[in-house]
């Protein structure tokens, strides 16, 4: 769910650039702010390299195979770290695979990471409306609604922006319908990454619960 | 290392004795001037300047063929429709299949502007190491916190990823099949995941600890992060300067030549 | 020769591989070990002996060769045939320990082979009982030592019941008392061939009986392992100074 | 012993160290170790070489308890002050080497204690050369081999110019070549005190004269470690059978 470099018209990459550095300066600006913000560099580091290379892995499907996606799940565990370390990600991405590109590093960084910010917002609702449950379902139970809708969010912003500036020659409604359609076969990718961000986030609460954020 | 950046950052050319600084400017610049380019004669330009441009590099063919062929493929997956289905000039037809003018059109102009901006950034990132790439960086003011985790991340991709590659040797010779979905198979999936995440914590833990005892953060040094800012002010009207302007005038001409003669 | 192909045990012959880009680590390398052999394989660092075992179970692919394990031919088609009769250790425990808790770990070959979970569970707790781990059964890998995650391995890949054990370094960070339970435990392993990859001469000198040394791509000492540790001048040219 | 406080060399009393949530690991221990020895600590697994070394470097706060290093109270004002004199190598050097390239490793120290590039990359070079890396300085870490990796992690500590080495299991993973390479260089190296913990009783034997055994938080016998390796049942009774 990346966006190649050469589709997308240059005001639109300028203009994405200006926000994603909006976010990440005020991410970096909430990190200067914790205690000890050093500390958690190679922390942070460590966990989007992995992160990246977690993002190879390809989970076989009815029809082929799909690499997941996880920025529900890297919102959920880094917190305001997710955004930078999803913009480094994608940068990597970038450079190294071609997908993405640096012309189009700022316009991805807000599809895969703002979705992330919003699933860390999701995850900790969980101190909120979780308390009722067990910890280790409410865990499971907010961990597939963030990563569901991290993925969701995501591919909506990306259609959109395909279908928007794609000279296809549709109109405006069938190009909505076109969004909805490619929303709607996007559902069971939602389930998967809902259901391994739940998974792995019960596995990391099982063995090492200090990993999540508290 | 498959996917190393900087095999080839040690041949020499002028575009890689070019200062790191300059280099990130001018060709950045140049690829989101590429990002502008609609009309034909211009599209003819670009391709010729990134073909001198990757040829005065000297960087091997292989090197762009290997990193352009899968990202090729999958954009390819994105506009191959167009063709079928964009525009009301019908260039050809048989059968139900009609093949529309504006469409073609679209893919040649979306595929010339991936090929001249990815060329562009590999011909940056493949004609310096890439420490040095972030160091000049850093010099143009990009956060220590952003740097430091590129240059730690980049460093332990490859630890990473070879740790992930043994488990996975690990589960296959435990008679895992890992073609098949099922609930079983995907908590597998999230185990590996969270293994992963959990070993890189742990070193993590370790890295930091290494770096503080080797001084990081020192309070003796006032610029503690790894990534340092050794900017000196050594403008010279020299090569580098020389092939930025270059690299702007043929940038701002090509925004220029599409915004008011096109 | 030709007759051992199809009986049991390991049977090589001319294997050649090269890591892409490369020079060939392995160049005509043959070689065949009998059911009932316990074979030390040594050799400096880089010789290739992680690649040789890698190539055993199908892991890495050579560029010509054959393998015959127990008397089936090494080619896609037999390749989790092949797995299933041969357990590997790598020279890590932390890449083999993947699942939440020991148990799982060692439940985890036995599932994938179609084993119920109560069949599983049983062959689990007769290994945790052998490694003396029963107490940690449903404790989180992390929570080990060292010592303790080298013996889950072995047991995770014990469950099995692999006829073949494939050792890569398994004495790496243990201290000098698990070094000799672990040598007791593995005189003890109902298995028939045991090949173990080590840099511990001493150590591998008390489970083994024969010793290869790998060079240059190819076996090129071959003896048991008694007579290899008397004679010193052999052991320093290929690099493995017996002192050290 | 008053007196040794404000000397050179290390001196340890009554530390009190745990985990949280855990027995304690080191109970009230004691240590003096002066200027000109090289100490090896022995011990089985998990009995807390590992801790206490890191609360030496101030990476672990002990609960109580001094720890004086060449005449300075090691406390939160005075960390970088002592690290700055202590090189610590930990078991794993991959954790050592975070930097991509094995020159930037070594330079990495000595910048960050306000060195100008051209004095780090002078200290970098004269160690590349004394450690055989000088072929490989701008070589990404990622493609060493295991002892490779160990002397570039070496050589990074030392460009601090440390005057105490500490070394945590230094020989894991090596061949005997590298580890009677690394017994070399170790002997040869301008520090004044050096405390290995290691489990190759063998290896460790010829770089060091003096030993410790730590169990149950205390150091239990301190004796010149040739005396020791021919006290056979006192090393059996700590769990370091010398055979293994
Ligand atoms: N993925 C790889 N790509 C390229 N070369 C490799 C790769 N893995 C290993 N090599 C090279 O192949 C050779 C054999 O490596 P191998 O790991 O088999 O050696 P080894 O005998 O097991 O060494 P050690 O005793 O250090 O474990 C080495 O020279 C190594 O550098
Ligand atoms: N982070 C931790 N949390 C809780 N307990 C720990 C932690 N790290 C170590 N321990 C425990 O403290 C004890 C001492 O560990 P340490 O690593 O110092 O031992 P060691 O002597 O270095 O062992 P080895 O020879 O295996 O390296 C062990 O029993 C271990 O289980
Ligand atoms: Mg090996
Ligand atoms: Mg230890």
């Amino acid at each position: 769910m990346h966006i190649s470099e050469g589709i997308l018209p240059a005001r639109l990459c300028i203009s994405s650039y200006g926000l994603t550095s909006l976010i990440t300066w005020y991410s970096l600006r909430k990190i200067n702010r914790l205690p000890n913000p050093q500390a958690s560099i190679p922390k942070a580091s460590l966990l989007t390299a992995t992160f990246f290379v977690a993002s190879s892995i390809h989970i076989p499907m009815p029809i082929g195979s799909v690499h997941l996606v996880l920025n529900g799940l890297l919102g959920a565990v880094l917190g305001y770290y997710a955004f930078p370390a999803i913009l480094i990600g994608l940068f990597f991405q970038g450079i190294m695979f071609g997908h993405g590109g640096m012309t189009t590093l700022g316009i991805n960084a807000i599809i895969m990471g703002i979705p992330a910010i919003f699933a860390y917002q999701i995850f900790q609702l969980r101190h909120i409306l979780g308390n009722k449950i067990r910890d280790n379902l409410s865990m499971k139970i907010f961990g597939f609604i963030a990563g569901a809708t991290a993925i969701g969010v995501s591919s909506l912003i990306f259609f959109s922006l395909i279908i928007t500036n794609i000279p296809s020659g549709f109109n405006v409604s069938l190009e909505q319908k076109a969004i909805y359609g490619l929303m709607i076969s996007h559902i069971p990718l939602m389930g998967i990454e809902g259901i391994l961000t739940a998974m792995i986030i019960s596995f990391m609460h099982r063995v090492m619960p200090e990993l999540l954020p508290s | 290392m498959k996917f190393a950046l900087d095999e080839y950052a040690n041949l020499n050319s002028p575009i890689h004795r070019w200062d790191v600084r300059y280099k990130l400017i001018g060709l950045i610049s140049l690829m989101f001037a590429f990002a502008t380019v609609k009309s034909w004669y211009l599209i003819a330009l670009m391709l010729f300047l990134t073909i001198m441009l990757y040829g005065i590099s000297k960087l091997p063919l292989s090197f762009l063929v290997n990193r352009l062929r899968y990202p090729g493929f999958f954009l390819l997956g994105v506009i191959l429709l167009l063709p079928f289905i964009s525009g009301q000039t019908i260039v050809l037809q048989f059968g139900f299949l009609t093949i529309r003018q504006e469409g073609c059109l679209a893919v040649i102009l979306i595929v010339s502007r991936f090929f001249a901006i990815m060329t562009t950034c590999l011909t940056l990132f493949g004609t310096s190491s890439f420490l040095i790439t972030l160091k000049g960086m850093r010099n143009l003011g990009i956060s220590p916190i952003i740097t430091d985790m590129l240059m730690l991340s980049y460093r332990y991709i490859f630890e990473l990823s070879n740790q992930l590659n043994m488990m996975l040797k690990a589960t296959k010779l435990r008679g895992f099949e890992s073609d098949k979905i099922s609930w079983r198979n995907l908590s597998v999936y999230a185990a590996l995941i969270g293994s992963l995440l959990v070993r890189s914590y742990q070193q993590a833990e370790r890295v930091y600890e290494a770096m503080l005892l080797r001084g990081y953060g020192n309070v003796f040094n006032k610029e503690s992060h790894p990534i340092y800012s050794t900017a000196r002010n050594d403008f010279k009207f020299g090569h580098n300067v020389i092939y930025l302007l270059l690299s702007l005038i043929i940038a701002i001409s090509l925004i220029v030549a599409e915004t008011f003669f096109s | 020769m030709q007759k051992d192909k199809s009986q049991a045990g390991v049977y090589v012959k001319n294997l050649l591989f090269q890591y892409p880009q490369n020079e060939p680590v392995l160049r005509s390398l043959s070689l065949t070990i009998k059911p009932g052999e316990r074979v030390a394989l040594l050799g400096s660092t880089g010789t290739g002996k992680s690649t040789f075992m890698e190539t055993l179970v199908g892991l890495k692919k050579p560029l010509s060769g054959e393998i015959w394990i127990q008397g089936i031919l090494l080619q896609q088609k037999t390749l989790s045939q092949v797995r299933s009769r041969i357990g590997f250790c790598f020279q890590n425990p932390d890449d083999q320990l993947f699942m939440p808790t020991i148990l799982e770990n060692i439940t985890f070959g036995p599932l994938n082979y179609g084993l119920s979970l109560g069949a599983a569970k049983e062959i689990a707790d007769n290994l945790l009982v052998k490694f003396g781990l029963e107490k940690y059964a449903n404790r989180s890998v992390y929570e080990l030592s060292g010592g303790q995650k080298r013996l889950a391995a072995l047991a995770a890949v014990l469950a099995l019941k692999p006829e073949i054990l494939i050792l890569d370094e398994p004495t790496n960070g243990l201290d000098p008392l698990w070094r000799r339970n672990l040598a007791e435990i593995i005189l003890r392993l109902p298995v028939q061939i045991i090949l173990i990859a080590s840099h511990d001469l001493n150590w591998v000198s008390k489970v083994t009986e024969r010793a290869l040394i790998l060079q240059c791509g190819q076996i090129q000492v071959d003896n048991s392992i008694q007579n290899l540790l008397r004679d010193t001048s052999i052991l320093e040219c290929y690099g493995l100074p017996i002192e050290y």
